[in-house]
């Protein structure tokens, strides 16, 4: 492996997100999470654009990248064309890829979230699905959300939809030549290998910690400790 | 405000939309929470209208969601939307039309990345041949499904049974718009109006008789943030960056919210259920909450169509204040019915959120 | 000296050249679009570092210059080149043969419009550079005087160095009129709070640092590094502003009466058509593209076309003036070697 | 209801709110202190920073956005060794506005 930058470099939302940044902050200015949490995108591409190696591993090894919530407000605003959201997205790949992100508390969460989204994709075709969003998970879903997960046949085939029919329409099951393409896609685009990654990685972080992976799962989904906001001391 | 200086710059942001003939996908999200805007998307624009909108049942999520979580590379998304576009291209269509506003900005963002770097385009035609066995051609128009009924509007308009009208005062409803991050941040001249001042949301509101009302944080994320809800642990941002828009609309006292991504409605209607239970503040007036509407919902409803047939009753705040505002009727026994009037209890009631 | 010189542009550049010429002996010939001499500086109040009257030296110059054939409210139709001088055609029917052009043209004030985040044109209390001027020569703006005055901010860099804007260059004097007109409005509205917006402040000119300095301890007027981000209004018609202290490394916003855009310099299309016509070429920022960036900015490549102030670039009115003096010179010398 | 999470604290400055009485009776026996440019000088300079993160720049800074305690809570690491009264490019005496700032922040007990 190169250097840390130059393996940055060969990532196409570096090329196209970080051109020269001269430090104005505007992305720092409307961003949802230098407000929340103790974050400033000027500063991640300040660090990344200085090419000091040592500074970017601390940076990939840190919880500063994964603060920002991808929603790319700052790329409408750079006046110099730069995109930090998809710098960030950059780093958070190769923080996975190298196995960093277990190394801090918010880059662990990558573990419950490969397992969420990718078992969804895999197994039902959506990001999303009613089977694997629980209340329980979610009591912020609300009541209505919980009622209607306990009558969904009833409440989707009364909003017209199609739950897990045959055929087109909402939350139709998705046919199985079509999950298995999904599963090649995977296989052929480094995927698998990806979802591997993590695996292997947050099993061996798991084993230091002395967690079996359910708790593990638990700790990394529902667990935050002080020093990402504010506030905290 | 000058209305002037926002029409001029919506003139500048006028995208071409072709009138029909469009290869329809589906959004994650908004199938889970919103699964009648959906069906009703399609009615509208099948049977209302006329238009030819093709969906496919082999189609699957874009992975846009999996990959703003940084759980699959980007040649793993790419090769997924080289597959859905091989759908298209195997359909004999030309037109891609999104019922996701990250599906969309994935969309644009990978067919301008492969514009920019065609050695990208190359290696996941590649990657795509040896999982799929599947050829494709990039669409000639993309569109999010709301550019579709913002095209329509004035159709629908003429068709409407309702206006955006308080019917105790005769008063244009308030209206606040709300835009998915992914629509136009990225791209500004992929959306209707652009980035800054989007028209899509406008120009259905002012079409059926509404007002739109701009508020200080109207361009703020509804705080969704992908990693930053979907971990628990994260909730607080997603849930701190809609109380900051809610805390910024609330001297305008809006009548209902407008919203074209399938992930800020539920966002903006759930979490206001949260800041009802945790903060004990309401915004909608008599302990209810601000409705949050999805353009399908609300074109539906200005159609005509029965509230509880396209939905209505799976938002946790109560839409009924906003029904009868609108003089619409609705029969409030049937709200947690199933088909053929079967029982299915109801929800139970929040403790500080005002529901019916 | 019955050698025709044709001044193209009847600003301040064209003004001093037109002057010099005459001391020289020279009759030139000045074609101004506009009603009026002076250009942009003619709309301007005072000029820093030592707030002289803009209309002093506009005035002065007009007087020095009054003996040249000035043509208001007129432009060139077209130029052709002839075997060794210039065919102008002025749009009120007269034809001119000249063996020199001196293209004096000057620049265009960036179209703040154009940042939609900073919502001019949108947002009533959002006003420009320019019409702050206007203000304090008319005093006829009902957005400043109707705005109670109580906080105002300046927001730097306003269409310079950006990207977006497609105008990458630093407009150079804009961060001292910022100073001087933050200054100007303290000393009409003790109390009010005036914040400047800025990414660098580039004090390069004589006496500015002072100025600076001045408006820091005598006037308390307060600058944030960090590049405005967003501008929206309240429910009170007031403005906010987005930015991020980038001192503090911490988002900062704050709620204004007015916000006053400090609009950057842009190529004027003039200048663009000028070029067309003459077949000049036009450098990578937009602007006309000189001989020689250092040593010789005056002359075109093109042989008997010379150029003066802005119309190569962003310059304050005493670097215009300068180098109008020596394109004045530059103009005789070339016509010594012509005869 | 405890949904496992709450609302976040802005980090947010917002300048209208921040109540600058303190930093007004400051500048009244200071006056130069609002001649800061932030240009650093004094914490480049300053034995305290390597250590402690002390800065007379941030420390300026966050009396002027509301942020006193940080401000204080940083001095508390200055040994008034006067480096950055050399330094200082705009000449202001930083020793005896470090000082004025105790005295007047000092002023409830801190």
């Amino acid at each position: 492996m190169g250097k840390l930058y130059d393996e940055l470099l060969k990532d196409y939302r570096v090329k196209e997100g970080l051109k020269t940044c001269i430090n104005c902050g505007t992305c720092t200015a409307i961003c949802p999470a230098a407000e929340f949490y103790r974050y400033d995108p000027r500063k991640v591409m300040d660090i990344v654009q200085s090419r000091d190696e040592e500074e970017i591993e601390k940076l990939l090894k840190s919880d500063f990248i994964w603060y920002c919530g991808e929603c790319m407000s700052c790329v409408t605003r750079c006046p110099r064309k730069n995109g930090p959201g998809l710098v960030i997205m950059a780093l958070r790949n190769l923080s996975a890829r190298l196995g960093y992100f277990v190394c801090s508390e918010k880059g662990r969460q990558l573990y419950p979230l490969t397992r969420i989204l990718t078992g969804n994709i895999l197994n039902y075709g959506y990001c999303v699905y009613p089977d694997t969003f629980k209340w329980e998970d979610h009591k912020e879903s609300g009541p209505v959300w919980k009622w209607h997960t306990e009558h969904i046949r009833d409440t989707m085939a009364r909003v017209g939809a199609n739950f897990k029919g045959e055929g087109p329409g909402v939350l139709r099951k998705i046919p199985q030549e079509s999950l298995d393409e999904l599963k090649r896609i995977f296989d052929v685009t480094g995927g698998t290998e990806r979802i591997e990654t993590v695996e292997k990685f947050s099993r061996a972080k798991a084993e230091e910690m002395g967690m079996d992976m359910d708790e593990y799962f638990r700790e990394t989904f529902e667990h935050t400790s002080g020093s990402h906001l504010n506030n905290d001391d | 405000m000058i209305y002037q200086g926002k029409q001029k710059i919506w003139a500048d942001y006028q995208k071409e939309i072709p009138d029909n003939h469009w290869f329809y996908v589906r959004s994650c999200i908004r199938q889970n929470f919103f699964p009648g805007s959906e069906k009703m998307f399609l009615e509208i624009c099948r049977n209302v209208l006329k238009k030819d909108f093709f969906e496919t049942e082999y189609h699957t999520t874009c992975g846009g969601i999996a990959y703003h979580c940084d759980t699959i590379p980007q040649e793993t998304v790419m090769t997924i939307v080289a597959r859905q576009f091989a759908l298209m291209t195997e359909a004999g269509y030309e037109n891609y039309v999104a019922s996701c506003i990250t599906s969309f900005g994935n969309y644009a963002e990978i067919i301008e990345t492969w514009r920019e770097f065609p050695e990208v385009e190359t290696r996941i035609r590649e990657l795509l041949w040896k999982a799929c066995r599947r050829e494709f051609k990039i669409p000639k128009n993309l569109a999010h499904a709301s550019d579709l009924i913002y095209k329509y509007r004035n159709e629908i308009a003429a068709r409407a049974k309702y206006r955006l009208v308080n019917r105790y005062t005769g008063e244009p409803l308030k209206v606040v718009e709300h835009i998915g991050c992914h629509y136009a941040k990225m791209f500004p001249s992929k959306g209707v109006g652009g980035a800054e001042y989007p028209y899509v949301l406008c120009g259905m509101i002012e079409s059926w008789g509404g007002n739109v009302i701009d508020y200080p944080e109207r361009r703020h994320c509804c705080g969704y943030g992908f990693r930053q809800y979907h971990v628990k642990a994260n909730r607080g941002y997603s849930l701190s960056n809609t109380y900051k828009k809610f805390e910024s609309m609330e001297p305008y006292h809006p009548d209902f919210i407008l919203t074209n991504c399938p992930g800020c409605p539920y966002f903006m209607d759930r979490w206001q259920y949260v800041i009802a239970e945790t903060e004990g503040k309401t915004y909608g007036g008599n302990g209810y909450g601000i409705p949050v509407l999805t353009y399908e919902e609300l074109a539906s409803l200005v159609l005509g169509y029965d509230p509880w047939d396209i939905g209505m009753q799976l938002h946790q705040v109560a839409v009924e204040p906003l029904l009868d505002k609108i003089g619409i009727a609705y029969d409030p026994k049937e709200k947690y019915k199933g088909l053929n009037e079967k029982d299915l209890m109801r929800p139970e009631l929040p403790g500080v959120l005002r529901c019916c | 000296m019955k050698e025709n010189i044709v001044i193209i542009g009847g600003g301040i550049a064209g003004l001093e050249a037109a002057a010099q010429l005459l001391s020289l002996g020279y009759k030139p010939i000045i074609i101004e679009k506009s009603d009026h001499l002076g250009g942009h500086v003619a709309e301007w109040n005072c000029l820093f570092p030592d707030m002289t009257p803009a209309r002093d030296i506009v005035s002065s110059l007009a007087a020095r210059s009054a003996d040249a054939n000035i043509f208001l409210n007129t432009e060139i139709s077209f130029v052709n080149k002839l075997k060794d001088s210039y065919n102008i055609m002025l749009s009120n029917g007269i034809s001119i043969i000249t063996k020199i052009i001196l293209v004096t043209t000057g620049f265009s004030v960036f179209d703040a419009a154009k940042k939609e985040e900073y919502g001019y044109g949108v947002y009533d209390q959002v006003i420009t550079n320019r019409d702050l001027e206007h203000w304090f020569n008319t005093g006829e703006d009902k957005r400043v005087n109707d705005c109670g005055m109580n906080a105002v901010g300046f927001v730097h860099c306003v269409g310079s160095r950006d990207e977006k804007a497609r105008n990458p260059q630093c407009s150079k004097v804009c961060c001292i009129t910022a100073v001087k007109q933050a200054i100007e409005l303290k000393q009409k509205f003790p109390d009010a709070m005036v914040y400047c917006f800025y990414m660098d402040l580039r004090m390069f000119g004589k006496k500015y640092e002072d100025f600076y300095i001045s408006a820091q301890r005598d006037y308390g007027v307060r600058f944030i590094r960090g590049r405005v981000s967003e501008v929206s209004e309240n429910i009170d018609g007031r403005v906010i502003v987005k930015a991020e202290d980038t001192l503090s490394g911490k988002p900062v916003k704050v709620t204004l009466d007015l916000l006053v855009l400090m609009a950057g310099m842009v190529c004027s299309p003039d200048s663009t058509r000028v070029a067309n016509m003459a077949r000049l070429p036009v450098d990578s920022d937009g602007f006309l593209k000189s001989e020689d960036n250092v040593a010789d900015i005056i002359s075109s490549p093109k042989e008997g076309v010379f150029y003066a102030g802005a119309c190569t670039g962003p310059k304050t009115v005493p670097e215009t003036l300068a180098e109008a003096r020596a394109a004045a010179l530059k103009v005789h010398l070339y016509i010594k070697g012509l005869e | 209801m405890d949904f496992g999470f709450k609302l976040s604290p802005s980090s947010a400055i917002n300048l209208d709110k921040v109540d600058l009485s303190r930093f007004e009776k400051l500048h009244g026996i200071e006056p130069d202190i609002i001649k800061c440019m932030a240009c650093g000088s004094c914490t480049s300079s300053c034995p305290a920073n390597r250590f402690s993160g002390m800065s007379l720049r941030k420390v300026i800074l966050d009396l002027q956005r509301g942020r006193e305690k940080e401000a204080l809570g940083m001095l508390r690491n200055c040994m008034l060794c006067g480096k950055c009264t050399m330094v200082c490019p705009r000449g202001i005496n930083t020793r005896h506005l470090i000082l004025s700032i105790c005295r007047i922040y000092g002023e409830d007990g801190k």
